[in-house]
């Protein structure tokens, strides 16, 4: 892997986890109303797969999107401010940490109802490949929604018509307290593919350059027309679901086990391997934590909404 | 010169072979739209015309190629969804109401939904109670949708191509008991603005606002009383937007205010024309707004109930008689 | 195979096709309101299958319905008069050919919603296994319906918890028009059940001992215990869809090759084999005719329901 | 002797375990109800109770596990349903409005589905458009359903255990910002019957007609306008029976009436109350009643703009002191 392009993972990695992080804090404070789904211990699999994403290229996201949103290139301050319910971020506040989106990066959209953004990603692919062209649509999804039938629609459709999209299932174990091994009888989740007789995968999630590499292959081959293809990454929320939850369905010793695997140290380790000194990387988290740093003071000091943008965006004009 | 004329269900087609014709971004999806033309015929000869990457057979999955169609539409295309009979708008109903209806509005204006879906309502098929329903109600409450009842052929027409080319998701009711109805249809392209009430006949004593299927109900019942009611008959032709100005104006002339249409009417669309005519008009009120609507049951399958479960021709008759002698 | 039954079973297979042209004659003849779809060439399904199912063993069924109501013993007066909307149809006629029921056959109802019959039978499935009954669920539907969503989530939850019930996908080919080859990459409709780790099976729908053998050994199973069990019974219906189907979208020939392979026919044959003679065949064949017959007189002399009708059953009373 | 009090989630709580104690039929369905005890805490401690036979978690398939549900019920069940948020109502809506509701008609009254489903509407937790709507108008115009909004922990259990023993499908509307609100609570099993309004407080001058978490509201209102307008509050409590006596009764002594409901008003349950008064009560009234509700927008996630989207209690004293005015 080339070193400038793994420090740029590697950066774009520690962003998330240290935006993540002042999410938590900043949740904790009550600065924002609202809940929040952290993306933390998930980072690799967003980084290793927008890695191979222009702005041409969409991904749609869930109710744990923040990640998703900075690793497709938002910018954090826009998604910070967003949280925040701000007329400075990516929606103007309207949105909030569930509905993030931003038409220039690609982004079609974070999404509260879970895998409601499944057959969205789906018609997407198919407008890429009605004005044939060689763009991709990425669909982040966690394992829980697997079994919502919108998920089963959707992937029939991509694959009778052969559409350019990417399937990626994040498993994480868990649908909120829910144990995936629960609620389905699958052995692997990517064995839901055979259905649709479409390729699948599974990769370690955690190892972000197994997902890159995995990536880079797949979306190659969907770029020349393969058709979909389903991505299982295995992977482990460390924070609980959403703010309120008490993780009683967990036990320690699991998530410390995760912990022990977590996708950045491992991927540091890889790039102390390269050569990358310890100073590097240091450099790499305190740029970071500055545009984070930064992101808070743009969302704090982002404007309210005024009374009347309550009615505006309801309908939009046509513009031809 | 004879005016030409077309069914409803040809004028559809025709509107929808214009708009093929004339924006490539336009596609369909549907069950059995391609070969077969539509449950309802409506589609016949448009796969032949436009090929297979403009006319999508779908498999049976309302909700995935509803979802479809919104991520279609986001991306640029504008895609006309065909759903058999709008009893199964319950299937993808979170892709038409939390997600088309909502992502203008909660991605903060960045993103818009060109999407119509085109579907066919009612009773009077002896289809019974999961494929006779009227349930234009339900899209009317929620925001960011706009609602279209076009009553004749002609406004089929007009309508189905301003919702096209509209910006948002447009839920275009067309109804059963219609689709053989024929009316002058220019076979020229023209748009009917939204949220422009149709005056199908001025009057004086009574002012009756009917949708749907009841409009002709209507024109019929207040022909068979011309000789002493003189009754005003409104069309308001889109329930979002809603022209309450022409109904308002109607009801200051006449005093006397009948809704009617086929959907219940318990909590139905009657309600809320009824309450936005008391609160703008009340004192030109003369006596108490009349509705007169579905009964609050399933549609049932035998002729005679099915009938009686939805206002017919004497029930009108009756109704304007009654608000006629307060 | 016993005679016995196999002359009763070839008496059942009669008298839905009977019944089912006595339909097609008075829907053309306009003595009856609505639509119908009609199950001549499938009749081997129904039969075979509801052979092992008693009034304690529940079946839901679809819009093709009237084959489903015979064979689950549903009398034909009944069913008749329901569809012609009378008073004395199963349902009082207020539900039609689509929405026919009987509570103490075991009939849940048939369905005009594609796959809503599904979570239904599930659901029943799940009261048989939490009574401790050894009493089975029999869930019909077409090959179409495998691409609802709703039989995917139905699918997974019988199959998490293990419930009583046999899926029949009677695969006709076709839903409406559409080619079923056209709208899944399946080679076989009963590789679906895979993603629930559901042991599936296939069969020739047009042969009765076929549907017959494999449904006694899959029903024994699933009364003890084995969990639900996935059948896909290839077969072919021979008139439209339904009333107004011009059947543009298939060949002649197709439906000649199929009236070729007619499961009355073939078993017919397996009759003879077994020393029926023609005249038995003949007196059954009367005997129902007769049934059919009266059952359409019964039809046209039932009642209409009165109009004060429209507004009972709506609400249910309890009665405990 | 003073009084018991529980929180609104402890009430519903306490009718769930008096009702799975009571009925061995009676069964909870829904997603993460078990340990985690519900997205919204209610039904904690229950699976410990009464174990994984009668407490089930559920994947998420929402119309798979409805759909189960209505075929549970059908077999002798009583299942009780969970929905995480009344917004996801929208997956499963086939089974409740196509099945569910119809089944005991359409079968001809062979066949009941006694069948609760348990849902949080409504917004101000700044979880946006997809988390927070109210859309009970949907189900009050759906023949076959009833329809429940209890507004406080009392009439919260009191109504649940008349929903589970009732034959029919009850669409059981809980509101969020409820569930910490207390109140007294007898901890004895009782019921209150469907379709009986509570006139939470007699007045002369003015009828306001309140749901939800807007019943408090309008009480507040009410005492903030105490020294000079004598304002009657009346909570429905179901939508569907829907005690129109009541309301009458009172309008019949004011005159005047106002509708506050928290779901959008365009089509919303405040038109159907409206349209009743005028339609049986017009003399009586003195001016034209008026509707305060939701602004027809999704829901914003900003703090300030949620709450403008809904009736406050700052715009229920000016409503009042308008109407009381005129
Ligand atoms: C249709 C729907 N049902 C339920 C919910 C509530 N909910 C939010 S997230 C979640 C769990 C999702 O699990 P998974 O898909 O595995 O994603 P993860 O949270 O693990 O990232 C649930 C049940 C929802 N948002 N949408
Ligand atoms: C949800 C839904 N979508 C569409 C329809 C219209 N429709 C009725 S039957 C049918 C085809 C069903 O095909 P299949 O399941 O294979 O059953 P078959 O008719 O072949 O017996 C369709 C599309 C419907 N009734 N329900
Ligand atoms: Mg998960
Ligand atoms: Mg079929």
């Amino acid at each position: 892997m080339d070193i400038n392009l793994a420090l740029n993972m590697y950066e774009m990695m520690v962003k998330i986890r240290a935006f993540e992080e002042e999410v938590m804090r900043s949740s904790e404070a009550k600065l924002f109303h609202g809940t929040t789904h952290l993306y933390i211990g998930q980072e690799a699999v967003a980084t290793g797969v927008c890695a191979h994403l222009s702005d041409e290229d969409y991904i749609t996201s869930t109710h744990r999107s923040h990640g998703h949103a900075i690793a497709k290139g938002l910018d954090v301050d826009k998604v910070m401010a967003e949280i925040f319910g701000k007329r400075g971020g990516s929606c103007k506040g309207k949105g909030g940490s569930m509905h993030i989106a931003d038409s220039k990066r690609g982004h079609l959209g974070s999404n509260g109802v879970v895998a409601a953004n499944i057959p969205i990603a789906v018609g997407a692919a198919l407008t890429l490949k009605l004005e044939e062209k060689s763009n991709v649509v990425v669909c982040f999804f966690g394992d829980g929604a697997i079994n919502e039938g919108a998920f089963h629609e959707a992937m029939n459709l991509a694959a009778i018509w052969s559409l350019p999209i990417i399937f990626v299932c994040e498993n994480n174990g868990y649908g909120m307290s829910t144990k995936i091994s629960d609620v389905t009888n699958l052995e692997q989740l990517k064995e839901v593919a055979k259905s649709y007789n479409m390729t699948s995968y599974a990769v370690d999630g955690n190892d972000l350059e197994a997902v890159y590499v995995l990536s880079d292959q797949v979306i190659s081959e969907v770029r020349e027309g393969s058709g979909p293809v389903f991505i299982e990454s295995r992977t482990y929320r460390y924070a609980g679901h959403s703010r309120s939850d008490q993780q009683v369905y967990r036990s320690k010793d699991e998530v410390i086990a995760w912990k022990d695997r977590d996708p950045i140290a491992l991927f540091e380790e890889k790039l102390q391997g390269l050569g990358v000194s310890q100073i590097d990387l240091l450099k790499i988290r305190s740029k970071v934590k500055e545009n984070v740093d930064q992101a808070l003071v743009f969302a704090m000091n982002s404007e309210e909404p005024s009374l009347e943008e309550l009615k505006t965006d309801l309908y939009a004009e046509r513009v031809d | 010169m004879k005016k030409r004329k077309l069914t409803y269900r040809e004028a559809i087609r025709e509107c929808l072979f214009e708009q093929l014709n004339k924006d490539k971004k336009v596609i369909l999806l549907g069950e059995d739209i391609g070969l077969y033309g539509g449950a309802h015929r409506v589609t016949e000869g448009l796969l032949e015309q436009f090929g297979s990457k403009r006319i999508y057979d779908t498999p049976i999955s309302e909700l995935g190629f509803v979802g479809m169609a919104v991520g279609a539409a986001m991306t640029g295309l504008r895609p006309i969804v065909d759903i058999q009979f709008s009893d199964f708008l319950t299937l993808p109903m979170d892709q038409i109401v939390n997600q088309a209806a909502k992502v203008h509005y909660m991605y903060g204006g960045q993103l818009s939904v060109p999407l119509v879906i085109r579907t066919p309502s009612g009773a009077g098929t002896g289809a019974a109670s999961q494929h006779s329903q009227s349930l234009e109600a339900w899209f009317a409450h929620v925001p960011g949708l706009k609602v279209v009842q076009p009553s004749n052929a002609y406004d089929a027409k007009g309508l189905l191509h301003e919702a096209v080319e509209d910006e948002n998701p447009v839920i275009f009711f067309e109804h059963k008991l219609l689709y053989n109805q024929a009316s002058h249809v220019p076979n020229t392209y023209y748009k009917i603005p939204f949220g422009q009430a149709n005056v199908l006949q001025e009057g004086d004593d009574v002012t009756v606002v009917a949708t749907g299927v009841m409009v002709s109900r209507v024109l019929e019942a207040a022909k068979e009383l011309s000789s002493y009611i003189s009754v005003e008959v409104i069309d308001p032709r889109t329930l979002v937007p809603l022209d309450m100005a022409t109904i308002i104006k109607s009801v200051e002339k006449t005093g006397k205010l009948i809704v009617v249409h086929e959907a219940v009417e318990r909590y139905g669309i009657g309600a809320e024309i009824v309450s936005q005519v008391v609160e703008r008009a009340f004192d030109a009120l003369t006596c108490a707004p009349l509705r007169l609507a579905g009964e609050a049951v399933p549609i049932p399958n035998n002729k005679e109930l099915e009938r009686f479960a939805i206002p017919q021709v004497g029930a009108i008759v009756e109704a304007i008689k009654s608000i006629h002698t307060i």
